[in-house]
């Protein structure tokens, strides 16, 4: 008997796949698509509940630099796990970064803060990396540990360089640096004027389009276009180089990249090293931009928001630049405004699960769609009884929405496949 | 500790050389040595006339050696292009320099590669030529497979042969390991066969039989996996009927995974599924389990309908599970024998009374199995982890057969496993079925099919397309039937090239 | 076993004429620039003036009351006499060792304990507050003012009410924007200028064009905010923020700062117990008392100080209470 | 039988001991780098810290943070036995013990009854806030790092809404602390008077009940055994038959339940009510002491204990002279030097038993082999 032969390539799992080739793109207008229907919905709730500040420049300007700290942590959480590191030591490498930003800030110039910033956070991930890497401790466990240390250090530090001498007649004390001089911000003047005139009109879209651009070229520090300008190099690293490529194949599969003869410790540690100079730059940001000074405590979590805002871009600096700024236009919101503007939120927040509800219904699964209705239905009754959220409530908003966003979408994330796999070489079979 | 010692082993240029040995004789270590994976304690690698020492892969690599693994060594979000292009960026970029050169390779060896798709889209197929991909896109002139045909159905493994002395024409050079040494025979020129660490000899393919091979390999004679007489009974212990499964994506894209699955299995009988992996049978099985909630059909086990009813409820109605992946789903690795013992079985004594754990009795029961089912460990208290494959699948067999079930679910029970352990489990499914256990066995090794069951019936696409008598049909029939080629019932025909029948 | 205290050498004998002060500052400690710094120079004045011996403790974010009460417990033990406890936290850690050492005085800043060898020191940071808002309303152009808090607490709120009044009662037309940095048991808003300045911000572009800030060191950011906008005024606290040198670029902006005089409350404390009349009982410092006080650096506040000299005496006489609660 | 059912025992003790020894010395070494950096001395501060650390009153004092902090340990560790990280747990204690002492201060019941409802209303309520990240997760997919560190802000918005003059506080005389009506004297716990030492909280009992409970319900039910399970290997407990949606619910609230406890100590044993001046950060605390102890009952004990004697002794030190911030320092110091040590041990312990493994197996494959050729 002979076999038969078949020329059809034998079955691959029956599984149904958009191909591969044009994904990219087709991701980058449907972000446009996107982020067009939300300014959309956006202008629409403000022209129904004269919510003017909603897309004020100053609104945007505010999100702006709340959203940068939060930004530079979560894109050093990419760097990290993307080589398969998770790094909850964020918080702590960030408050490394506050410190030596503030200690050499202080000293001689803003710039070189900003430096030691960056170097501080580098000899945080380092420890984490000795700790995971060539210790094989969970990084959890290590992140913890790193978070705890690093605030006992500087703690420490502050106490012996800020409270004495010439550091304490210039304003220094255990908890905080003298301050040191700013760094330079740019407004792009006859853009700005222009974009404000435009914007007084409060005109459909026009007005809150010319509120967003104004927003972003008014009082533009320094190191926001730096971030800016992290965002795009990590994506290009990552995705375009080949030090990218074999960084992230360390957190698909650190087994296989070995087999491949890449040194995959080497990536680990460029990668936890980079990821904590990020964070150190993100702290340097807080004492160097926002503040002047180091100030104990002046993270205040945002580590452990970045880590969100990065889960929540989905691994992806596009992403995570988005869930940053969410959480800064949310945060800026309520600083802003307080109470009658969230309220406005409210009506938002309605819609959206309205549309919701009706794509679930469209989708057939009705247990979804009513539960989303009921919630709409809910939100629209608070919305027309109140006029303004309590303000205790108001200060809650930001976590509120990561939280709301995250269970609607969480199920579509997907994290490197190694992330958090204790690797050790020759440990494949 | 010693893997490997005095290792002698030539490979002449343009010939493919077969590894031959027992699991963990130490043909993967040795492999991983020429690699520059692991490194000799002594003794001396020369390539080519000229001594080298490999510290890593890369090194190998530079010396031309390329080596596929025996476990896929793929990341799976990847691209295939980035599978391909890690750590030999430097020859053609990343970009679209090297997607050409990726279309170049596959076109001229036939490899059919679409560079673009990503990994974890391929079935088993597919990232085999992948890895050989890989290893020839960096120029490799010696090429390692290490077991490349263990996943693959007959005429996947004449594709991939084919493509081997393609190569070889070419000029490369191939090491090949396998345990199939019908397959060894056939395609090897030149074999050599380890056994415990060391080479025992080598044998001309011309002139040797399988069977003095495997006398070679194991030093006795090669066990088969023939049932003698049939025990099959008519009283039905498994039914399942009209099984339909089907899955949501996250893009709202309903997927049929099983589609009008029926079957019976009868008391002592045994009944195998055929299937390239991927077509339905792990969650035939887990449906069967109740890992997964079937949308609709029935199952029903001796009379009751469990069709929704939860896995641990059917583990204490008698059905015994030994899963296909035994790390992912039949042990806790790093827990201590004794806990893995308990595993699955939690509910029912000795494990346990009441609420309560029976340590104990849990023990005491674990080192009978342990000395039962010729576990090779020092104690119940190492982790299941410290145990080679072969021990944690012994180990497995011995705690499902331990409850007495009335139903066993067999996936892949030899996988990995050396022949002297397979011998073993093969006899206890045997044993057990003349005492009237119903076993629903899925295999990739299809001698091992045919041999253990009584009625054959073959997956593809998540139907049950085909069934055939394994008193009469081989394996290369059950193969193309496999592939989708052949449907109905099959008819072992003997001489014409047309082999299946409606 | 013995106690720690057993254990030490004590020398618990008070150093003859020299009295022995020990402070145990709140979080922050000597050198915040703000209260406890104020608490620390009425010390320093008791050493010059009295010759005084200090010791001083400052506690961790971390500490609860246990580690309050030890601190204070080792002050006693050691013969300090007295001690004061800087801060409301240490209500309940001086009500309980207060109890324990019944010949050593006890003050307590902030707040109120009664106990028969406690004196509880405490200001009426609303009085000051209220001539911050009669400020606010008089300097305001646009009729729009705003208060930010770093953390809605009850002491800060006493701020707010009288602020609120302040402005309500000189003009009831104006506009006030109220907004806390952080609430409950996040006191993130006292160490955030970029709240400070978000917050400071979003008010003067709603139009506000003074802003009384009591938000800790977030206050810079508030007072930055007001800076950048022509015509806007900041009202700082605590100390005079005219004079903090890291603030030099933006004094222009900064029209005030309501003063708390700690450094009086524990002065008079220590020489009290220096003449061997050790006070005990509220001793409130208000605004008559110069415990609270509207600071003057600047000058910008000469034009209106007829008016706020009449605000202060109708408060000081009583005919205008000033609520505590907004 | 003997050879199987015989333990390793003498090395699993030595192996067990070896890794916070290791700490314990790594620790004090850069401890006492850290004091000789700044110019002072260690050797006099460790002696202090020796004898203050060991007196009576210090004990009471250790023991009663140490109440709190076991609790604190054991909530964190349910959920790291599932793999679960619990960040929530200051929230949810937070809100738990706010709204039992809200509770408490209302009811006007005997004590034997009041103080049950009050510890059964925290246990609810830190198991409901904790429920919410469990639900999210189980259903929606949702890491429960993100919604836990979420709910937290989220607890302290509720907190700070409710505990407000008019709603569930009230304000104090001097007006600067807002807290709940306090429990009447009836519904406060026992403690046992140590004369001289102070008071030791009797909550330390229902400490120790929780710790065995904890240590009996996982290693000896067999709900403890598949929440292990569940633990070690997601998808063999679902193929072993354990419901593992539902067991990381259940996981996530009896955390939340152990979390709402955490406040019980203080509340029913110290402030009597829940003030703005309520410790707050335990749960993070909980972490490292969790960490420390390895999850292990007795381990978290151990744990709780050594970072109340570092806060009593540290606390002290800087009445000595030296600078109290040292206490950070040396508790990361010690939490990075537990688990590198622990994970150092670890990977010995393992390559042991490989080599028993493979030593038995080569004894059993013993005999020489013959080389041979064919055809
Ligand atoms: N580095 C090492 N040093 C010593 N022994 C080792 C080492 N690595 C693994 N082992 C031993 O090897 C065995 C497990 O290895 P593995 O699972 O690879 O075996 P295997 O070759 O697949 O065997 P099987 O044929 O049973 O599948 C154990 O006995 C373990 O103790
Ligand atoms: N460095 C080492 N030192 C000692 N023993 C080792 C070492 N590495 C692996 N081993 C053990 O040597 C044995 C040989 O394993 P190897 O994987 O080479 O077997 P194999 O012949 O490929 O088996 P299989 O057929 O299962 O693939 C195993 O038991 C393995 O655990
Ligand atoms: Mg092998
Ligand atoms: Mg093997």
């Amino acid at each position: 008997m002979t076999a038969t032969m078949t020329d059809v390539p034998p079955p691959a799992a029956p599984k149904v796949k958009g191909s591969g080739g044009p994904r990219s793109r087709s991701t980058l207008t449907r972000a446009l698509l996107y982020t067009f229907f939300g300014l959309l919905l956006l202008s629409l709730v403000r022209v129904i509940t004269d919510a003017d500040q909603l897309t004020s420049a100053g609104q945007i300007a505010a999100s702006l630099g709340l959203a940068v700290p939060i930004g530079l942590a979560a894109l050093a959480g990419l760097w990290s796990e993307r080589a398969g590191v998770i790094n909850i030591g964020l918080e702590g490498m960030m408050i490394l970064g506050t410190f030596g930003a503030g200690w050499l800030g202080w000293q001689t110039s803003p710039w070189l803060g900003l430096l030691c910033g960056v170097g501080f956070g580098v000899i945080g991930g380092l420890i984490h990396g000795l700790a995971t890497i060539t210790f094989g401790v969970d990084h959890i466990v290590s992140g913890v540990a790193v978070n705890l240390l690093a605030l006992g250090a500087t703690q420490y530090l502050a106490k012996i360089f800020f409270a004495g001498g010439e550091a304490q007649a210039k304003g220094g004390n255990p908890k905080q640096s003298p301050s040191s001089e700013a760094l330079p911000d740019f407004s792009v003047a006859g853009i700005s004027d222009g974009l404000s005139s435009i914007e007084k009109h409060h005109w459909f879209f026009v007005s809150d389009l010319a509120g967003i651009l104004g927003g972003l070229v008014t009082h533009l520090s320094v190191v926001t276009i730096i971030a800016a300008l992290l965002v795009v190099a990590t994506w290009w690293v990552l995705w375009r180089t080949s030090f990218g490529l074999r960084l992230r194949s360390c957190g698909e599969n650190p087994i296989a990249a070995e087999s491949l003869g890449v040194n995959v410790y080497t990536y680990k540690y460029a990668a936890v090293a980079i990821s904590g100079g990020l964070a150190g730059l993100g702290g340097a940001f807080l004492a160097l931009v926002t503040s002047h000074i180091y100030l104990e405590g002046q993270t205040g979590g945002r580590g452990y928001i970045g880590l969100a805002a990065m889960i929540f871009g989905n691994w992806r600096p596009g992403g995570l630049a988005m869930g940053a700024g969410l959480f800064g236009f949310s945060d800026a919101l309520q600083l802003r405004n307080g109470g009658t503007v969230v309220h406005a939120l409210l009506l938002l927040l309605f819609i959206l699960l309205l549309l919701l509800a009706a794509w679930k219904g469209y989708r057939k699964a009705w247990l979804q769609s009513g539960l989303s209705a009921l919630t709409a239905a809910a939100v629209l009754v608070w919305y027309l009884t109140t006029d303004e959220v309590p303000s205790d409530f108001v200060g809650a908003t930001p976590y509120f929405v990561t939280l709301l966003v995250l269970s609607l979408s969480a199920q579509r994330l997907r994290m490197p496949r190694a992330n958090g796999m204790r690797y050790h070489k020759g440990q494949g079979k | 500790m010693v893997a490997n010692r005095d290792i002698d082993i030539t490979v002449h240029r343009g010939t493919v050389h077969a590894l031959c040995g027992e699991n963990g004789a130490g043909k993967s270590t040795l492999m991983k040595i020429l690699y520059g994976m692991q490194k000799p304690d002594e003794g001396t690698i020369t390539v080519d006339g000229e001594q080298v020492s490999f510290a890593t892969p890369a090194d190998a690599i530079a010396r031309g050696i390329g080596m596929v693994h025996q476990h896929f060594m793929l990341a799976d979000n990847l691209t295939v292009l980035e599978n391909t292009v890690l750590g030999a960026e430097r020859l053609h970029g990343i970009g679209a320099k090297a997607r050409r050169r990726i279309e170049e390779i596959s076109g001229a060896y036939g490899l059919n590669i679409r560079p673009d798709a990503h990994v974890e889209e391929l079935g088993v197929a597919d990232r085999q030529r992948v890895e050989i991909l890989k290893v020839l896109y960096r120029g490799a002139r010696t090429l390692i497979l290490d077991e490349p045909t263990a996943v693959l159905v007959p005429q996947e493994v004449d594709a991939l042969f084919d493509n081997l002395r393609e190569l070889k024409s070419e000029g490369l050079t191939v090491i090949f390991i396998s345990h199939k040494l019908g397959e060894v025979l056939s395609v090897a020129d030149e074999i050599t066969v380890i056994r415990r660490g060391t080479t025992v000899g080598t044998a001309d393919p011309r002139s040797t039989t399988a069977k003095q091979l495997a006398e070679l390999m194991v030093g006795s004679e090669l066990p088969s996996p023939e049932t003698e007489e049939s025990t099959v009974t008519d009283r039905p212990m498994l039914t399942v009927d009209g099984l339909r499964l089907t899955q949501t994506d996250l893009d709202g894209v309903e997927r049929v995974i099983l589609d009008d699955i029926s079957f019976t299995i009868h008391q002592g009988e045994v009944l195998g599924i055929a299937g390239v992996e991927g077509n339905g049978q792990s969650e035939l099985v887990e449906a069967v389990m109740g890992m997964r909630d079937p949308g609709s059909g029935r199952i029903r086990l001796d009379k009751d309908d469990i069709t929704h009813v939860a896995t641990r409820r059917r583990r204490e109605e008698g059905i015994g599970y030994i899963p296909e992946d035994r790390h992912r789903h039949g042990l806790l690795l790093e827990a201590p024998l004794w806990e893995n013992r308990i595993l699955g079985h939690v509910t029912e004594r000795p494990n346990s009374k009441g609420g309560l754990l029976d340590l104990r009795a849990a023990r005491a029961d674990t080192a009978r199995i342990v000395a039962a089912y010729d576990v090779r460990t020092p104690g119940i208290e190492v982790t299941a982890a410290s145990l080679s494959g072969g021990n944690q699948q012994k180990l497995i067999v011995g705690r499902e057969m331990s409850h007495r079930p009335k139903l066993l679910i067999a996936a892949h029970p030899t996988r990995g496993v050396d022949v002297g352990a397979q011998a073993q489990i093969w006899d206890q499914i045997r044993e057990a079925r003349r005492e009237g256990l119903a076993v629903l066995l899925i295999s990739a090794d299809l001698d091992e099919l045919i041999g253990l069951s009584d009625t054959l019936r073959v997956m593809y696409r998540g139907r049950l397309v085909a069934d055939a008598d394994p008193t009469t049909i081989t394996p290369e029939e059950l193969g193309s039937a496999m592939t989708g080629a052949a449907a109905g019932h099959l008819e072992h025909v003997d001489d014409s090239p047309e082999d299946e029948a409606r | 076993g013995s106690t720690s205290s057993e254990k030490e050498d004590s020398d618990s004998d008070s150093g003859k004429g020299g009295v022995k002060v020990g402070l145990a500052f709140d979080v922050g400690g000597r050198g915040d620039h703000s209260f406890n710094d104020s608490a620390a120079s009425g010390a320093d004045k008791a050493k010059k003036d009295l010759g005084a011996e200090l010791k001083e403790l400052t506690a961790k974010t971390s500490d609860t009351e246990a580690d309050r009460v030890q601190k204070l417990t080792d002050l006693a033990d050691a013969g300090y006499n007295p001690i004061v406890g800087v801060g409301f936290a240490y209500a309940g850690a001086v009500n309980k060792v207060s109890a324990k050492y019944p010949d050593t005085t006890f003050g307590i800043v902030d707040s109120v304990v009664d106990q028969k060898n406690v004196d509880s020191i405490v200001f009426t940071e609303e009085q000051g507050s209220y001539l911050a808002g009669v400020a606010a309303a008089l300097k305001t152009k646009k009729d729009h003012v705003g208060f930010i808090g770093g953390n809605d607490n009850p002491l800060i709120k006493k701020f707010e009410a009288g602020y609120v009044q302040g402005v309500k009662d000189t003009d009831p037309k104006i506009k006030i924007d109220r907004q806390y940095l952080s609430r409950g048991n996040d006191t993130s808003g006292f160490t955030s200028p970029d709240k400070g300045e978000s917050a400071a911000e979003g008010m003067l572009d709603r139009g506000a064009d003074v802003v009384y800030t009591a938000a800790g060191n977030s206050n810079t950011g508030a007072i930055e905010a007001a800076a950048g906008v022509k015509g806007a005024w900041a009202i700082g606290t605590d100390s005079d923020q005219y004079a903090v040198p890291a603030l030099a670029k933006f004094k222009h902006a900064i029209l005030s700062s309501m003063l708390k005089n700690v450094d009086i409350g524990v002065y008079d404390l220590v020489k009290s117990v220096k003449d061997g009349k050790p006070k005990t009982g509220v001793s409130s410092y208000a605004l008559k008392d110069k415990g609270v006080a509207l600071a003057t650096s600047g000058g910008y506040l000469d034009d209106i100080k007829a008016k706020l000299d009449a605000a202060e005496k109708k408060i000081v006489a009583g005919e205008i209470k000033v609520k505590t609660t907004p | 039988m003997k050879k199987y059912t015989s333990r390793f025992d003498k090395e699993r003790l030595f192996l067990g001991i070896a890794a916070p020894l290791l700490a314990i010395v790594a620790a004090l070494v850069v401890t006492a780098l850290v004091i000789l950096a700044t110019g002072k001395n260690p050797g006099p501060a460790f002696n202090d810290m020796l004898t203050y650390g060991t007196a009576s009153d210090s004990q009471v004092y250790i023991l009663n943070k140490a109440t709190t902090y076991y609790l604190a340990g054991v909530a964190v560790a349910i959920g790291f036995r599932m793999n679960l990280f619990n960040i929530g747990v200051d929230g949810q204690y937070r809100l738990a013990a706010f709204i039992a002492a809200a509770l408490g201060g209302a009811l006007t019941l005997p004590g034997i009854v009041s103080i049950p409802l009050i510890i059964l209303c925290a246990m609810a309520v830190g198991a409901l806030w904790a429920a919410i990240a469990g639900v999210l997760k189980v259903t929606r997919g949702v890491s429960e790092v993100i919604s836990t560190i979420m709910l937290n802000s989220i607890a302290t918005a509720v907190i700070a809404y409710l505990l407000q003059p008019g709603r569930l506080g009230e304000l104090d005389r001097a007006g600067t602390k807002v807290s709940t009506e306090p429990l009447p004297s009836g519904s406060q716990f026992f403690v046992f008077d140590t004369g001289a030492a102070g008071e030791l909280w009797g909550f330390i009992v229902v400490s120790a009940v929780v710790g065995v409970l904890y240590w009996f319900v996982l290693g000896r039910t067999r709900f403890g055994f598949d929440l292990r399970t569940v633990g070690m290997s997601e998808s063999a407990a679902s193929a072993s038959g354990v419901g593992v949606k539902k067991m990381i619910a259940t996981s996530m609230i009896l955390s939340g339940a152990v979390a709402g406890l955490i406040g019980m100590p203080t509340l029913l044993n110290d402030s009597h009510e829940f003030s703005n001046d309520f410790p707050g950060g335990i749960g993070f605390t909980g972490i490292a002491i969790a960490l420390l102890g390895r999850n292990h009952p007795i381990g978290i004990a151990l744990g709780a204990m050594l970072w109340g004697f570092l806060e009593r002794t540290t606390n002290h030190l800087e009445f000595q002279g030296y600078d109290k911030e040292i206490l950070g320092v040396i508790q990361g110091v010690i939490v990075l030097c537990v688990v590198i040590a622990y994970e150092v041990v670890r990977r010995y312990g393992i390559k042991r038993q490989q080599q028993r493994v493979g030593a038995e197996l080569a004894a059993q494959a013993a005999g020489p082999v013959k080389k041979q050729e064919v055809a």
